[in-house]
């Protein structure tokens, strides 16, 4: 019976060997973990988030460690879809890894942009929308906060390509199943989350914000739990399949997040901690499917028992 | 790629996790400490200026490494010095021979190695001594070195240096070692009797102070500078931009470079300061 | 200079010796850890949550920990406000400390009888509402979820008494400098924040929930960064004090929610932890007044600089 | 207050927050494992089935203590029993002598002597038999005690009971010491020949189910009888509400009272299983 599990999964036509891949930010385009892990393992990349035009990101500090996890504020420095083509995509190229693009704009043409500029670039298989960003056209609440701006978004992004598009939420919503619901129909392939949670460190010697930022965003274990819960709300509310992300350190939280619904999962924060980590959870699941005498890791998926 | 603006020359690391036996713990002064790694595979790539992100064993709640320069490398073995600064560096100070120690590297780009003509001149601050020390013990010619801090107990590896036969000067704040002042007082002093000589490159690490004025000297009389920065990091390879740096660029524009990889070693006249 | 600091703060009309209280739901109704720390020592008292009537709350599992917190699904379990006040007041009246009762309902007409019956015992200093309640009338997603349904139940609950009315905010919410700004105009006297944040584990042994009640509220250090950045966009969108919690464990916890902005600040789940945290907390503020030169704690409120 | 139904008697616990060094560790089988602590004052206050709360010094990320029972009492120290099946119990187990743990208690309420005609019988599954050797040290007469596990590894503190001169039960799962089987039935056949019989009175801490089915047949037989439960705690102290247990009242009601400070004792015939 210890035969070897089938580890792949077809994600809104995204065929990864196995379900786990880095997830943006944490792994910059590729090259920066290549030394160390063979990229050719993993389910998927999940590039940095990148912007039509370059963008310079926040002031230093941008990162600080808190308990259980990171507080973050990089401001999505990155070079911009053009930049991103020219210097990454032909490393990206040589991998056989599915390369999923995320992308943000500051406003629904950005957006529309950003989204029509990638799917002219060879070898995406996907793009995430990150629409956690502020909307600076209205008071710079995130377009993910609430469901009509979401949708605003993603149906102006789907005109632009044909590609799967991945919207990822925030969790800082008091309705996420309502949120999710709006965005599969808007015309989103699948969902990912969670984004970071937003927080805020304070240096009590000097009375100061720790980020340049001010306000940053919560990763890393401490989040997990919430993760959990929200990917599990998701699933309950639509039927496009949801990648589950959000303080994967061990292949057990991996597993947590796939049985609430996940079909695929994403490592962030713990990428930093230990670079070979994605590689271990891929080994990890493998081996509960074994001991769980399960064949097929697609079985995993929503199989929460009440 | 933005690797490419790493300065003089760029070296594609080879970088390694290796779980390391600790061999040896000193304790230099209640605050400095030594820490001695078998750790072959990093010991055998390792140059000056090149650092280590270290996974603290004991440290409760942690998510982030620490980057540490690379102090001494002998054979399998690789030292590092570091001073006691926070959590992370206690629960360091608390690690004993025999345990064990995850890290990565060797990490980003070392110093490039002076013209053959020239004479090298260290300036350090505090533990920033650490990664000029291993510069000037594979330099295998002696130069001239600045080195400062709040006290005596700042002024590391003088034994090293005179060993290889380096001109020493020494500042601290109180007076209590060297002048009274700063590194940079000294070293102004030194530079007032050569500054239109050529034939001097400078290698400078320590706080972000003493950088700044030793890269507007370097600047200002057209000195050649390789400047090591110390910024706090989350990837330590270049995937997270935590760390990032403004520099300008051959084409003159501006950019934002990551000091993990793309540093953190960068040349004088590059640096943006805010 | 090195005077002993003033710590006192007047909260809406409650007199405080300091401004460290403990949580809700974290210290019992007092008796519990009276043996272990002198009650008279802190700052209030908020009591478990109380309803109108006895509820038996939750099954077991309620609690389980996670990384640099806990879950739990307690379900409010409380004897209701009769049994409250004749078997729990005259213990806490003996002692010189402000007791603030935590009440909660699953509808606007439950929240009104609380209150009602509350202001009606003697030795009640303030009622810290629990709006993070699901309204079992609209779907179970809770009053404090959003604006309309939050001034529903503040509103009514104003009517129904003279004493200082708290209402306490959930976190996961996209905009809480609205909904704050809302409960301050609905008639509310202080802002308590944060309530847990919506959460979940299960067991990969068996792919059950670990809870009874599947889903629960993280609370503990790892919550921390979130509460700063709530407490201080409350702080900035309302007039009236703020009370600010979620992860206190050690002095420089509290210090950094008051310089976001809050008056007081109450310590729950680190009672479990150390159940002298509250009076070493009291003391780590003083210190910290002292070394920074600071004659008052009311200073620190909202001292952020930025 | 919901105290008042703690059963039989009542006691205002005294408790104390002790930071204890510890004295001894000892191996028992892989699994179980002793720890002896210095602790004088939760340790001139104990009493069999009162319980600690330890706060685990070498456990990361954690924000629970750990309840353990009384297993030994001698002047100043404190000895617990304890099994290793989790993340907190396997750091206590790296624990070592001379270090400090800091504990709770003690907590709860112990179990009630005996009338003084009765014969106690103790019933004991795993590591359940530490509350009930403390118990069987205190009584001052022997009485008959029933031992269960899965193998005989299970199988604790035989000698204590020995030389106290009880008539000792054993039943394993795997038949590796005693019977072959479950406590319960060897329990069953010795109860059978004197279930007619009054002045036993039944003691009883282990696994639910064991527990469930002693609880049964002393109330069938109107033995009186207490059992000790084991349920996750958070507070320890009774104000968190995480433990508590459905028990009939003197009034005919049901009520949910907390394991922790109520407990974890109870009078048999009070208890609701699910
Ligand atoms: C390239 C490089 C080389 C370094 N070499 C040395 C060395 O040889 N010897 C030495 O003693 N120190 C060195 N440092 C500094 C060292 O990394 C910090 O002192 C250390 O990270 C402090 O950790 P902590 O947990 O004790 O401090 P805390 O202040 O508690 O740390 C909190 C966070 O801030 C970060 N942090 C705090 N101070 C610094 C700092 N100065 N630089 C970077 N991150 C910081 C920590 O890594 C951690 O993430 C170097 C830093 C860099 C970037
Ligand atoms: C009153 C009382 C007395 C006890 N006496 C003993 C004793 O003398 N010897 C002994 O070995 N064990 C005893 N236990 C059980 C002991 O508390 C658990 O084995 C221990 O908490 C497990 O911790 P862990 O981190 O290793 O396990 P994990 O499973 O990793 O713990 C996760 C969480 O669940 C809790 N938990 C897990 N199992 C139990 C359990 N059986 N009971 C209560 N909480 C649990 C833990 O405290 C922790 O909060 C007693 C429990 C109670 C309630
Ligand atoms: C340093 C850092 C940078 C990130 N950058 C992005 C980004 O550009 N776009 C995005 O959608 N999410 C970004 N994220 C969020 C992560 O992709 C992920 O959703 C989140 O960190 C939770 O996962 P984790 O706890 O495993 O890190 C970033 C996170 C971190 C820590
Ligand atoms: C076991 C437990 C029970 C709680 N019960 C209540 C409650 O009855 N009413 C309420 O408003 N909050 C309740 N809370 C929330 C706390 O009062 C507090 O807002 C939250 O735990 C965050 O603070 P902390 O991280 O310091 O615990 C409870 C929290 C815990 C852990
Ligand atoms: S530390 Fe991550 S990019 Fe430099
Ligand atoms: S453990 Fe908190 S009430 Fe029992």
């Amino acid at each position: 019976m210890n035969k070897i599990p089938d580890m792949s999964v077809d994600l809104c036509g995204i065929h990864m060997k196995n379900p786990v891949m880095v997830a943006s930010g944490t792994f910059g385009y590729g090259p920066e973990y290549a030394d160390l892990i063979d990229l050719n393992i993993l389910g998927a990349i999940v590039v940095k988030g990148i912007s039509a035009e370059p963008w310079a990101g926040n002031e230093l500090p941008r990162m600080v460690e808190v308990r259980s996890g990171l507080v973050n504020a990089i401001g999505l420095q990155n070079p911009g879809v053009r930049r991103f083509a020219l210097e990454y995509m032909p490393f990206l190229r040589r991998y056989d890894t599915p390369v999923i693009v995320n992308a943000w704009g500051r406003s629904v043409q950005e957006y529309e942009e950003v989204v029509a500029r990638l799917n002219d670039v060879e070898g995406i298989a996907g793009i995430e929308l990150n629409i956690s960003c502020p909307n600076i056209k209205e008071g710079g609440i995130s377009f993910g906060a609430n469901p009509e701006s979401a949708a605003k978004v993603i149906s102006a992004a789907r005109k632009r390509t044909s590609l799967p598009l991945i919207p990822k939420l925030p969790p800082s919503v008091s309705d996420i199943g309502a949120l999710a619901k709006v965005v599969e129909e808007s015309g989103a392939d699948a969902i990912s989350l969670i984004n970071t949670i937003p927080a805020m460190v304070i240096d009590v010697a000097t009375r100061r914000p720790v980020l340049a930022n001010i306000v940053g965003g919560l990763s890393g274990p401490a989040i997990h739990p919430v993760a959990v819960k929200l990917v599990w709300e998701t699933w309950k509310a639509v039927k496009i399949p949801v990648i589950g992300m959000g303080g994967i350190t061990v292949a057990l939280d991996a597993i947590e997040l796939m049985i609430a619904g996940a079909l695929a999962v994403a490592v962030g924060t713990a990428n930093f901690t230990d670079p070979s980590v994605s590689v271990k959870i891929i080994k990890g699941i493998e081996e509960y499917l074994k001991q769980q005498n399960m064949r097929c890791v697609r079985d995993l998926t929503g199989s929460l028992k009440n | 790629m933005l690797d490419r603006f790493a300065g003089k020359h760029h070296t594609v690391p080879v970088m390694n996790i290796e779980q390391a036996r600790i061999l040896r713990v000193e304790e230099l002064t209640t605050e400095y400490r030594t820490i001695v790694l078998d750790c072959p595979s990093i010991a055998a790539e390792a140059e000056p200026g090149q650092f280590v992100h270290l996974l603290i064993p004991n440290l409760q709640e942690a998510t982030l490494r620490r980057p540490f320069s690379i102090f001494k490398v002998d054979n399998q073995t690789l030292s590092l010095l570091y001073k006691i600064v926070g959590r992370g560096t206690h629960a360091m100070s608390l690690l004993e021979k025999g345990g064990m120690i995850n890290l990565m590297g060797p990490l980003g780009n070392g110093f490039p190695m002076p013209d053959k003509d020239a004479v090298p001149v260290l300036v350090a601050g505090g533990y920033g001594v650490a990664p000029l020390s291993f510069l000037a013990e594979r330099l295998g010619r002696p130069g001239t070195v600045f080195v400062g801090g709040a006290t005596s107990d700042d002024i590391l590896c003088m034994g090293e240096f005179e060993k290889l036969n380096w001109e020493i000067h020494i500042a601290t704040e109180n007076g209590s070692a060297g002048e009274k002042g700063l590194v940079t007082d000294i070293f102004d002093a030194w530079l007032e009797e050569r500054k239109n000589q050529g034939g001097h490159e400078i290698y400078a690490c320590g706080p972000d102070g003493m950088l700044k004025a030793i890269c507007e000297r370097a600047v200002k009389h057209g000195w050649r500078g390789w400047i090591s920065l110390d910024k706090h990091m989350g990837c330590g390879v270049g995937a997270c931009l935590a760390c990032v740096q403004k520099l300008k660029m051959d084409d003159g524009t501006v950019e934002r470079v990551r000091v993990c990889r793309d540093g953190p070693v960068f040349e004088a006249g590059r640096i943006i300061w805010n």
